[in-house]
């Protein structure tokens, strides 16, 4: 399937792009963060992030389909 | 009204904006950047912002708000971009008949903010060095 | 700074007033006339004060909150005279390191400034009656 | 003695000045009260109100000098 990614601060530093779109067969955020992880070199564990699914946090087991918006979330630092 | 802004943020206009003739109590936080973080001396920062969930997040922090309180309006505005020390990096604000509901959701707004909201800060420091906080 | 104002506050200058390199947190408190006090319509207020007593119960207070709290500079200019609906009637500002500290010590200042500082509310009710209010 | 008092919102209504300077034996402020609530009608028991003495809340049976300035305070309500 194909999933379209947006990155944020030190992942999108690591990632070298504020976005991409990937095929990949994970079926889920929890894998395809393995996958993207694995990819682009990120530090931080699945355990320090949220995931938010076309626009809304989700739960990183949530079934993905085809198209979707996926981003990893850095613990935030606003304010 | 949530608003992440690329401008310099007027306090007060916002504060005008919360006018209600039954508000007697206004309360209004201002995150100012600071020289100094963790020790290390910080010359300036960058906001980034994830804006379609920072939207949404933001929204329905202030709808909590205006649930859990006995609020009349309130209003957040964040900077994103580039900052410079002294600079007004995001205003919260309040208006209530009485402060204690102004004081009590000023500041669950501006502490919800700080966890729930993707944003973050880039800072630059002294030593030539920079870093995004994840705290 | 404690100060008994018989002219229109200026919350932007004041809040600039509190500025520091330090400050990443700035809570203000502003009093506003409200329309209506237990269950009355009120059309607009006069204040009175005890000049001296409440300069020194005024500069007491701040200094008891610049004890008290982890703040940086604290600030507040109350009205006397004739006031209208929506006029800005107290406003108390407070700048810190961090926020937590500058919440704590505006409402502390507010607090005690509502209790302590010798001024009376003479409000004018929309029944022709008016009132001094002595809680 | 003689003693320098000022008025202040019901108190000074009632009073119809906002000072004055009264000759008295009273050698307390709580009898000073006494005295000029029942010459002035004033409503207010001692109990409601703080008493100042030279610009300071002082305590009700603090000896009273000549030419002192005392203050009765009704309850406040600014903010």
């Amino acid at each position: 399937m194909k999933y379209r990614l947006l990155y944020f601060a030190s992942l999108r530093d690591r990632a070298g792009v504020d976005s991409e779109t990937v095929e990949s067969f994970a079926a889920d955020a929890r894998n395809l963060y393995a996958e993207l992880r694995a990819r682009h070199g990120f530090a931080m564990d699945a355990d320090c992030l949220r995931v938010a699914i076309n626009g809304e946090f989700a739960a990183w087991d949530r079934a993905l389909a085809d198209g979707d918006e996926i981003v990893f979330i850095p613990p935030v630092s606003g304010g | 009204m949530f608003r992440l802004s690329d401008d310099t943020i007027d306090a007060a206009t916002l504060t005008r904006g919360l006018a209600h003739t039954r508000a007697g109590a206004c309360v209004a936080f201002e995150g100012w950047v600071r020289d100094h973080n963790d020790g290390r001396r910080v010359l300036r920062l960058d906001y980034q912002a994830y804006t379609a969930l920072a939207q949404t997040q933001g929204e329905r922090i202030l709808a909590e708000a205006r649930e859990k309180f006995a609020i009349l309006d309130a209003c957040c505005v964040h900077r994103v971009g580039a900052l410079a020390i002294g600079d007004l990096a995001v205003w919260v604000g309040v208006s209530a008949a009485h402060r204690g509901a102004a004081f009590d959701a000023c500041r669950y707004i501006i502490d919800a903010v700080k966890s729930r909201v993707p944003i973050w800060k880039n800072e630059h420091y002294a030593d030539g060095e920079s870093g995004w906080l994840h705290p």
